[in-house]
C-alpha cells in the first residue's frame, strides 16, 4: 500500500478531492449503465409473465398494443 | 404508344437533374440571396460584439470568417431535399433507372453553384469588412470553394438523413457539425497561413484532398440515406 | 462461419446464449473494475511530475479507449445491418450507442476534472479532450437520430448510414484535431503521451482497459436483453421461455 | 415474357401485419386492378411493387421492365412550368424531344398552358401534366396509384384510351382506383389477403 495511513490516502497530498471526485463521477455512471437495463428487462419480464398468465390461452397479434 | 427506346445516358439524367434544380433555385431567387444576407448579417455582428478594433478583428478574421460559413451550409442544408420529398420527385429519383447517388450529386451540384460557389466569389468583401489582410483574400476565396464543397456534401447527407423527420432542422446540425470540424480546421489554419505569409498550399491541398474524398464517398451515402427516408 | 452469423442472428438463439453469457460476465466486470480500481488507487506509485492525481489516467485512458471502439463497434453492426438487413444487428447499434455515449462523457469528465491540478482549468483544449467532445456529439447525433424516427427498423437503417460516414470521418478529425492543437500550442506535455509508462503503473492501467472492455460487453448485452424482450414480448418462444423458468 | 413477378409478398407496419402473401404476375398486354377499401394497404403494395418500400416488407418482386410510377404526388415543381416539368422528369427514362412534350401537353389539352409556372395550374391541370408522362415515357410497366383523382370525365376516358393502347402496344399495368374496374382488367381483393387481425 503506497500511503501509510487512511488520511494520507483520503488527502493524497492535496489531490485527493479531484482523484475522489473523478472516481466517484464514473462509478455513478457504470452503476447506472448496468442497472438500467437490467431493470428495463424485469419490467418487460413481468409484463409478459402477467401477459401469459392473463390471457391463458394465446390470443394472437397486437395483443400488447395498449401496454406500448 | 411510348415515344422511343431509352436514349437517355447517364451524364445525361445527371445533367437534366441538375438544370432541374438550377432552373428551380434561379425561379426563386430569395433561395440564393438567404445565404448570402445570412452571412453578411452574422459578419457585422461580430465587431458589434468583439470591439471594432481593427487590429483584433484582423487577427481573428479567417476563423470568424470560416464559422459563419458553416453556419451559413449548415442553413442553407436544412432546405436541400425538402421540397423534393414534398412535391414526391424524390421517390421518382429512386424510381429513376439511374443510380440515386448521380442524380442526388446532380441536384447537390445545382445547390451548392446557387450557395457555396457564390460565398466563394462574394468572400473578399467580407474579409474586407473584417479587415483581413489582401495576402488572405485569395487563399480564403480557394479554401471557401473547396470547403464549401465539402460542407454541401456532408450537409446533403444529414438533409438527406432528416427530411423525412418533421422538425428535422435541429436534429441536422447536431449530426453534420462534428462532420465539418476538419473542414473549418483546415480552412481557417489555411488563411491564417497565408495572412502571415506562411505557405498555404499544403493546407489548400488537404482541402482539395478532403473536397475530392467527399465527392467520391458522399453521394452513395446521400443515396443509402434517400432510400431510407423514403422507405418511411 | 455462416451458421455462425446465421444463429447470431436469430433471436431466440442469441436471447439464450447472452443470458449465459451474463451470468458470469457481470461478476467477472465488476471484480475487475474492483482489483483495478485498488491496484490503480492504493498501490501503484504517483507520477514524479504530477503527483497523485495521475492516478485519475486509470479511469480516463480506459473509457476514451473503449468509447473510441463502441463507435467501430456501431459502425460494424450498421454495416452488418445494412448489407444483410439481420434484425439482431439493428439491436446491437441500438444498445451501443448509448453506452459509448455514457463512456465518452465519463472520459470527458474524468479530463477535466484531472486538468485543474494539472493545469489550473476545469476545461482545457486540449487535442485529445477535444477529440473526444467530437466524438460525444457523434454518438449524441446517432441517439437523436434514431429518436426522431418513429418507425425503429428505419431509424437503425438511418443511424447506420450516420455512423458509417461518421466512422469515415474520425481518423480525419482526429488528425485535424492534432495538427490543429499542435499549430497553436508549442508541444507542451502531451495529456496523455505516449511516454513510456512505468512498468508499476502499465500493468493497473491495461487491467482497468480489459475491465472497461468487459463492462461495455456487459451493457451492451443487457441492452440489447432488454429489447430483444419487448420486441419479441408475444414470441411464442419468449413466452415459453417464461412460463419455463 | 412477364414484366412483374411478385411472389408470396407481405407487408407489415409497425408490428401489424397489413397484407400476407401476396402474389401476382403481370405479363404483357394484362392491366391489373387492385382492389380493397381504404387503409387496407393498396399504397403500401404498390409502393413495395414499385421497390420504394424495403421495410417491412418480405417476399420476392421482380421487375423485368422499365417502371413508370405515378403516386399520390404528381411530383412537379411549381415553379417549373410544364414544359420544363417534363423535359428534366427525375424518373423519365427518354431524353424527349421539345415536339413530343408540347404533343403529349396537347394530348392532355394543356395546350395553351405550356409556359404557366405549375404552380399557378389547378389541381386537375397539374394531374394533366403529370399524366402527360405517360405519352414521353417509353416505359412497359405502368404502377398507376389513383389515377383518376382530380380528373374531370374527358380526363378519365383520355386516360382509359391511353391505357388501352399502352396494353394493345404489349405494355402491362397495375392501377387502383375507387371506380369500379373499366375494362376487363383482372382485379386482386386485397380484402382477401389481408391478414386476420
Amino acid at each position: 500500500m503506497y500511503f501509510e495511513s487512511l488520511a494520507a490516502l483520503w488527502d493524497m497530498d492535496g489531490h485527493g478531492i479531484y482523484v475522489w471526485l473523478a472516481y466517484l463521477l464514473t462509478l455513478c455512471p457504470i452503476i447506472v449503465m448496468v442497472w438500467l437495463p437490467i431493470k428495463r428487462f424485469r419490467q418487460h419480464w413481468r409484463w409478459i409473465e402477467a401477459e401469459s398468465r392473463r390471457s391463458g390461452i394465446d390470443v394472437g397479434g397486437a395483443a400488447g398494443e395498449s401496454a406500448r | 404508344m411510348p415515344a422511343s427506346e431509352s436514349n437517355l445516358t447517364l451524364h445525361g439524367a445527371f445533367a437534366r437533374q441538375f438544370s432541374r434544380h438550377a432552373r428551380a433555385i434561379i425561379r426563386s431567387p430569395a433561395e440564393v440571396a438567404n445565404p448570402l444576407l445570412f452571412f453578411f448579417m452574422v459578419i457585422t455582428l461580430f465587431p458589434l460584439g468583439l470591439g471594432p478594433d481593427p487590429q483584433r478583428l484582423a487577427e481573428m478574421a479567417p476563423g470568424i470568417l470560416w464559422v459563419v460559413a458553416l453556419l451559413s451550409s449548415l442553413m442553407v442544408s436544412g432546405k436541400l431535399f425538402a421540397s423534393d420529398y414534398e412535391d414526391g420527385s424524390l421517390e421518382q429519383l429512386a424510381i429513376a433507372p439511374f443510380p440515386l447517388a448521380v442524380l442526388a450529386l446532380g441536384e447537390v451540384s445545382a445547390y451548392w453553384l446557387a450557395t457555396g460557389f457564390l460565398l466563394a466569389l462574394a468572400s473578399p468583401i467580407f474579409a474586407l469588412m473584417l479587415g483581413l489582410p489582401a495576402t488572405g483574400i485569395f487563399t480564403l476565396m480557394v479554401s471557401l470553394l473547396l470547403g464549401t464543397t465539402c460542407l454541401t456534401l456532408i450537409g446533403a447527407v444529414g438533409s438527406a438523413l432528416t427530411v423525412s423527420i418533421r422538425r428535422g432542422g435541429m436534429l441536422l446540425s447536431l449530426l453534420i457539425i462534428p462532420l465539418n470540424v476538419p473542414v473549418l480546421i483546415f480552412g481557417t489554419t489555411a488563411v491564417s497561413e497565408a495572412v502571415m505569409g506562411g505557405n498555404a498550399t499544403s493546407w489548400l491541398a488537404l482541402m482539395g484532398a478532403l473536397a475530392l474524398g467527399s465527392l467520391a464517398v458522399m453521394p452513395v451515402a446521400i443515396g443509402a440515406a434517400l432510400r431510407v427516408s423514403l422507405d418511411q | 462461419m455462416w451458421t455462425i452469423i446465421h444463429k447470431m442472428g436469430s433471436p431466440p438463439w442469441f436471447f439464450r446464449f447472452s443470458g449465459g453469457l451474463v451470468k458470469w460476465l457481470l461478476p467477472l466486470t465488476v471484480c475487475l473494475l474492483l482489483v483495478g480500481a485498488v491496484w490503480g488507487l492504493l498501490i501503484a506509485p504517483p507520477d514524479f511530475r504530477q503527483g497523485n492525481s495521475y492516478r485519475i489516467i486509470y479511469i480516463h485512458v480506459p473509457s476514451a479507449v473503449v468509447a473510441l471502439a463502441g463507435y467501430y463497434v456501431m459502425a460494424f453492426a450498421g454495416a452488418v445491418s445494412l448489407v444483410w438487413r439481420i434484425k439482431m444487428a439493428d439491436v446491437t447499434m441500438r444498445a451501443v450507442a448509448p453506452v459509448g455515449a455514457a463512456l465518452t462523457a465519463i472520459a470527458l469528465v474524468t479530463g477535466a476534472i484531472w486538468g485543474k491540478p494539472t493545469w489550473g482549468t476545469w476545461w482545457v483544449w486540449d487535442a485529445r479532450i477535444t477529440s473526444m467532445l467530437i466524438l460525444l456529439f457523434l454518438y449524441l447525433g446517432v441517439v437523436a437520430l434514431f429518436e426522431a424516427y418513429e418507425n425503429k427498423s428505419a431509424a437503425a437503417r438511418a443511424c447506420a448510414v450516420l455512423t458509417l460516414v461518421g466512422t469515415v470521418n474520425i481518423p480525419i478529425i482526429y488528425k485535424s484535431v492534432d495538427w490543429w492543437y499542435s499549430l497553436h500550442q508549442p508541444a507542451s506535455i502531451k495529456f496523455t503521451g505516449e511516454s513510456a509508462i512505468d512498468p508499476s503503473m502499465l500493468y493497473p492501467l491495461l487491467l482497468m482497459i480489459g475491465a472497461f472492455y468487459c463492462l461495455f460487453a456487459v451493457t451492451v448485452l443487457l441492452n440489447m436483453r432488454a429489447e430483444l424482450a419487448w420486441n419479441h414480448r408475444d414470441a411464442s418462444w419468449l413466452k415459453q421461455l417464461v412460463q419455463g423458468t | 415474357m412477364p414484366l412483374l413477378t411478385a411472389s408470396d409478398v407481405t407487408i407489415e407496419r409497425g408490428d401489424r401485419r397489413l397484407l400476407a402473401d401476396v402474389n401476382l404476375t403481370v405479363s404483357a398486354g394484362e392491366i391489373w386492378q387492385l382492389v380493397g377499401a381504404n387503409g387496407v394497404g393498396k399504397t403500401s403494395l404498390m409502393r413495395a411493387l414499385a421497390g420504394l418500400a424495403r421495410l417491412g416488407v418480405e417476399g420476392q418482386i421482380e421487375r423485368q421492365a422499365e417502371l413508370l410510377y405515378l403516386g399520390h404526388a404528381s411530383a412537379l415543381k411549381p415553379s417549373l412550368n410544364a414544359m420544363e416539368n417534363l423535359r428534366c422528369h427525375p424518373a423519365c427514362d427518354v431524353m424527349a424531344s421539345d415536339d413530343d412534350i408540347e404533343r403529349a401537353l396537347a394530348a392532355v389539352s394543356l395546350a395553351g398552358h405550356e409556359e404557366r409556372p405549375v404552380g399557378a395550374l389547378s389541381a386537375g391541370q397539374q394531374r394533366r401534366v403529370a399524366l402527360a408522362r405517360l405519352l414521353v415515357s417509353s416505359a412497359r410497366l405502368w404502377l398507376l396509384d389513383e389515377p383518376f383523382t382530380a380528373l374531370d370525365s374527358s380526363g378519365c376516358d383520355w386516360l382509359d384510351e391511353q391505357i388501352q393502347q399502352h396494353v394493345e402496344a404489349g405494355g402491362g399495368l397495375i392501377f387502383t382506383s375507387h371506380q369500379p374496374s373499366r375494362f376487363g382488367s383482372r382485379q386482386i381483393d386485397l380484402e382477401l389477403a389481408r391478414f386476420a387481425c
